[in-house]
């Protein structure tokens, strides 16, 4: 089936996010990032039901996802889900913020195939474990690496490089 | 009279006694030049780098075995032209309608296996 | 020191693979051979591979010349450079963005001096805007000039000929970037509200009369495979990339508007001085190898009639915004931004965080050919060795972006 | 003495039973891996070689003279490209900078058939391992270049947590290319300079203290 054509639903960002809103009750702090980008928190039990029904609101439905950023924001660690809407042509961005200890969070790889890879790139990186995922490997570093760079309390041992 | 005849036989004696002296000459003089270091590493099975894993001592798909049958008729026939293609001004017409015949007939097997198939591969 | 004869521990991958291999043995679907017990063969099309344009190496289990899975392994050139933001400041930076996606640099600069722009609040000035159109696609007709050169190589033998003519036209545009910025490749020439230098005089018309030369060069590449059997019976219908996948994926660039998706950037999220010009966004309708092609050739096409516009149109007027001091030292306020910008390989863009500091607190690439390769297992799937290199040329992977 | 009456009794046909077994049905061939370990058989056989003279004399410096000249004047490259080097290692292969000038345009893919490696970008830990295979699996003589400042010594990523500073960790260098990425004229260059290297080989060097002509 064709994808609707880009900004055929023409509402303003006001409007998006307005329904949104409106829409789906869990979605806090609903901001406006001018000119085209809702921000939002979502609290990490509810992000599976919110990301079904996100991509699935007729009208300004978020079918593609265009990548999870894992922010380590001091005390607690943030996955931020950018997604793109073809009918309304606007961003969402999802806040999820995890506790630093046990930052486990439910997989969307089932709601857009492309979060394989970003979640797998998110654990290996920032050690966000996300459950139910296929095939939970590190994606870029090698497999007997040891700890995830990106955290800022990284220490970088020389025992980990073998050709330090 | 025979004395011609043995000389022309000398002379293809010559030509290989040339061609193997030539052959083994090579052979032996790379042998007193090359540096010789070998290594386990260097007898590894390449493969784009990565250790190869598993046995490759199993049994290959059936197609493959078509596929050399055919090159193989073709690859000798491919031999069988190139003597006639060496005298092709002195045979005239008739040698040259007796290899079209040749390569009809051998067109023809093409044909045949091209119908059932066996060059499609799944 | 381990003899070669025992058998090597199997990386990840590879043991994926394998089991894979044996669940499907054991339920009996070994082999789609009418009963014949032939077992899969797993073999890495690896990181140094002629046909992979780049180290990505890819775990094919093979059932004699279908593949029956592929599993990519990225990461061989993985060169932490989200970590080094955080060790360079805002300026000192633009030089790591440049190696991201190394054919096209240009673009990347502007991707994210674009996002610090708008994080900082810094406006470029009319001229500044209208040379970093210039240069972006100038740099998108040599980096299309190296994918359709690369991807022909494989497929026939006229098409390493046309590697030939692509490589030697893409050097005429490299002396103009050259001459601009004073690098072949890696230009460091994008700055925060301006560009390094200004084009020197003489410049734009050396352009003007390459651009008025480019049409006719780009015909010349089509002539050499636009009617080739060999070619066009390796690419019509092979590795079709339907719409739906275009959006479960997050396919961007040439690889979803192949499929009809009209997702250009430089029209659907206009930036800089893009609603001023007229172009067309290129489409085809079917998705395969084929049209991914046609779609970079034809956008070779519209990059040349930007660029003719934007020369017209040149303003006069500074290239720097503030004084030269300026740009050095940037302290956005805190927040966090991400703006999308039109790569010639898809939505490339930054999203940064920043704490006030001069280094930027957290920064990720949106990489498009790191999206564009997820659908490689689905692609491939089935299809034969042959068709899987012509489909990992069609999708035109640079690893510095894929592997960051 | 054939090769059979080398072997434990009995082991011969061992293996014939196993491989008729291999072909009937599906026996795993894993317990044949301890057959002849191959380098045993490979050193006890001595063939004469030109390093064998203690002294150079007419035989070993006329064969210099000839090998490094044709070993110098075409070797083969490997393609090895990493990352934004190859692709200037690339545009020195095509017309306008052409590297057939100096005899080295043939780049294989395999490292059997080449004799220099251009390690063209930047080497991280992932690759290290695979770089040392390939540069094992190369025959002799061979000669590593490493091409820019990533393969020099980590170049613009030198304090990546995965990077390699510098090639020399794991294969050894000949040629140091700076630039990043260097043009194709500073790689001709290090061509040049390797091809330097090349001619001075010997096949029997002269003692050390001893007076040479040349």
């Amino acid at each position: 089936m064709a994808l609707p054509r880009i900004g055929s639903a023409d509402m303003t960002i006001d409007q998006v996010a307005a329904r949104l809103k409106g829409e789906i009750a869990e979605l806090d702090d609903v901001r406006i990032q001018v000119p085209d980008t809702v921000v939002c928190r979502v609290d990490p039990a509810t992000l599976k039901d919110v990301a079904h029904r996100v991509r699935d609101i007729e009208g300004c439905g978020y079918e593609m996802l265009n990548f999870i950023a894992a922010v380590d924001r001091g005390d607690k660690l943030e996955a931020v889900y950018h997604l793109y809407s073809f009918v309304s042509n606007s961003y969402l961005e999802l806040h999820v913020g995890l506790p630093r200890g046990k930052a486990e969070v439910d997989t969307v790889s089932d709601v857009w195939p492309a979060a394989d890879w970003h979640e797998r790139e998110a654990w290996d990186m920032m050690g966000i474990k996300f459950l139910g995922h296929p095939d939970l490997r590190r994606i870029l570093l090698r497999d007997d690496f040891v700890g995830h760079p990106l955290r800022k309390d990284y220490a970088d041992l020389v025992e980990n490089h073998p050709y330090a | 009279m025979t004395s011609d005849y043995l000389i022309s036989w000398l002379y293809v004696a010559m030509f290989v006694a040339a061609g193997g002296a030539m052959v083994v000459g090579i052979l032996l003089m790379s042998r007193l030049v090359y540096p010789r270091h070998p290594s386990d590493e260097k007898y590894s099975t390449y493969e784009c780098g990565i250790e190869p894993v598993g046995d490759s001592w199993h049994p290959f798909a059936i197609r493959y075995y078509i596929f050399a049958l055919l090159f193989l008729v073709f690859d000798v026939e491919a031999v069988f032209l190139f003597p006639w293609a060496v005298t092709f001004r002195t045979l005239g017409v008739a040698g040259f309608v007796e290899v079209v015949i040749f390569i009809v007939v051998l067109a023809a097997g093409l044909v045949y296996a091209w119908g059932k198939g066996a060059l499609k591969w799944a | 020191m381990p003899s070669v004869f025992d058998t090597p521990a199997p990386d990840a991958a590879l043991q994926l693979a394998l089991d894979r291999v044996k669940r499907s043995e054991e339920e009996g679907r070994g082999s789609d051979m009418e009963g014949l017990a032939f077992n899969q063969v797993v073999v890495n099309m690896g990181p140094q591979h002629p046909s992979t344009h780049g180290v990505l190496r890819l775990v094919v289990t093979l059932d004699g010349e279908l593949i029956k899975d592929v599993i990519p392994v990225i990461g061989y050139l993985h060169r932490c450079k989200e970590k080094l933001a955080e060790r360079r400041t805002y300026y000192q930076y633009i030089p790591i963005v440049d190696r991201t996606e190394y054919l096209a640099s240009m673009n990347c600069e502007w991707g994210y001096v674009l996002t610090v722009e708008k994080l900082a609040g810094i406006e470029p000035t009319r001229r500044v805007e209208f040379i970093r159109v210039i240069m972006a696609e100038l740099m998108r007709i040599a980096s299309h000039q190296v994918a359709v050169g690369t991807f022909t190589a494989d497929l026939s033998p006229l098409g390493t000929a046309m590697v030939f003519y692509t490589f030697r036209d893409r050097e005429l545009i490299l002396d103009l970037l050259e001459e601009a910025s004073g690098a072949r490749m890696m230009f460091n020439y994008f700055r925060f509200g301006g560009v390094r230098y200004d084009l020197p005089d003489g410049w734009v018309e050396k352009c003007h009369a390459l651009m008025g030369k480019m049409p006719k060069l780009i015909d010349e590449y089509e002539a050499l495979v636009k009617n080739n059997a060999v070619f066009l019976s390796r690419c019509l219908g092979k590795g079709v990339i339907t719409q739906e996948d275009v959006a479960e994926y997050g396919i961007t660039g040439p690889n979803a508007r192949a499929s009809g998706v009209a997702y250009d950037l430089r029209r659907t999220r206009p930036y800089s001085v893009y609603p001023e010009l007229d172009f067309r966004v290129c489409l085809a309708e079917h998705g395969d190898v084929y049209d991914r092609y046609q779609v970079r050739i034809d956008e070779m096409r519209e990059s040349v009639k930007i660029v003719l516009q934007c020369l017209d149109m040149l303003p006069d007027g500074p290239v720097q915004v503030g004084s030269l001091r300026a740009p050095y030292v940037i302290t956005p306020p805190p927040g966090e931004c991400y703006v999308g910008q039109e790569n010639p390989r898809g939505e490339y863009g930054t999203y940064i965080v920043s704490d006030g500091s001069r280094y930027p607190y957290r920064l990720k690439y949106r990489d498009p050919c790191f999206c564009n390769l997820q659908i490689f297992p689905k692609l491939l799937r089935g299809t034969k060795i042959a068709d899987a290199v012509a489909i990992s040329g069609s999708m035109d992977m640079v690893l510095g972006g894929i592997d960051r | 003495m054939g090769v059979t009456d080398k072997f434990p009794d009995g082991f011969v046909d061992k293996i014939a039973e196993k491989v008729t077994d291999k072909f009937a049905g599906r026996v795993d061939l894993g317990e044949l891996r301890e057959r002849v370990p191959v380098d045993k058989v490979r050193d006890r056989i001595h063939y004469p070689s030109l390093n064998d003279f203690q002294r150079p004399n007419v035989v070993t410096t006329t064969a210099d003279f000839v090998f490094s000249w044709a070993r110098s004047r075409s070797i083969f490259p490997f393609t090895y490209g990493l990352a934004c080097c190859a692709i200037e290692m690339l545009s020195s292969g095509f017309a306008r900078f052409d590297i057939a000038r100096y005899g080295y345009e043939v780049f294989r893919p395999t490292p059997r058939q080449c004799d220099l490696m251009i390690v063209a970008g930047t080497v991280n830990e992932k690759m290290g391992p695979v770089l040392r295979r390939l540069y094992d699996q190369m025959s002799e003589p061979k000669w590593v270049i490493a091409m820019g400042a990533c393969a020099t010594s980590g170049g613009p990523f030198y304090d990546g947590y995965n990077v390699v500073n510098g090639v020399d960790k794991i294969v050894p260098v000949d040629v140091y290319i700076p630039g990043c990425p260097p043009r194709p004229e500073a790689l001709f260059q290090g061509l040049l300079e390797l091809r330097k290297k090349i001619e001075d080989m010997k096949f029997v060097p002269t003692p050390a203290g001893e007076a040479t002509i040349d």
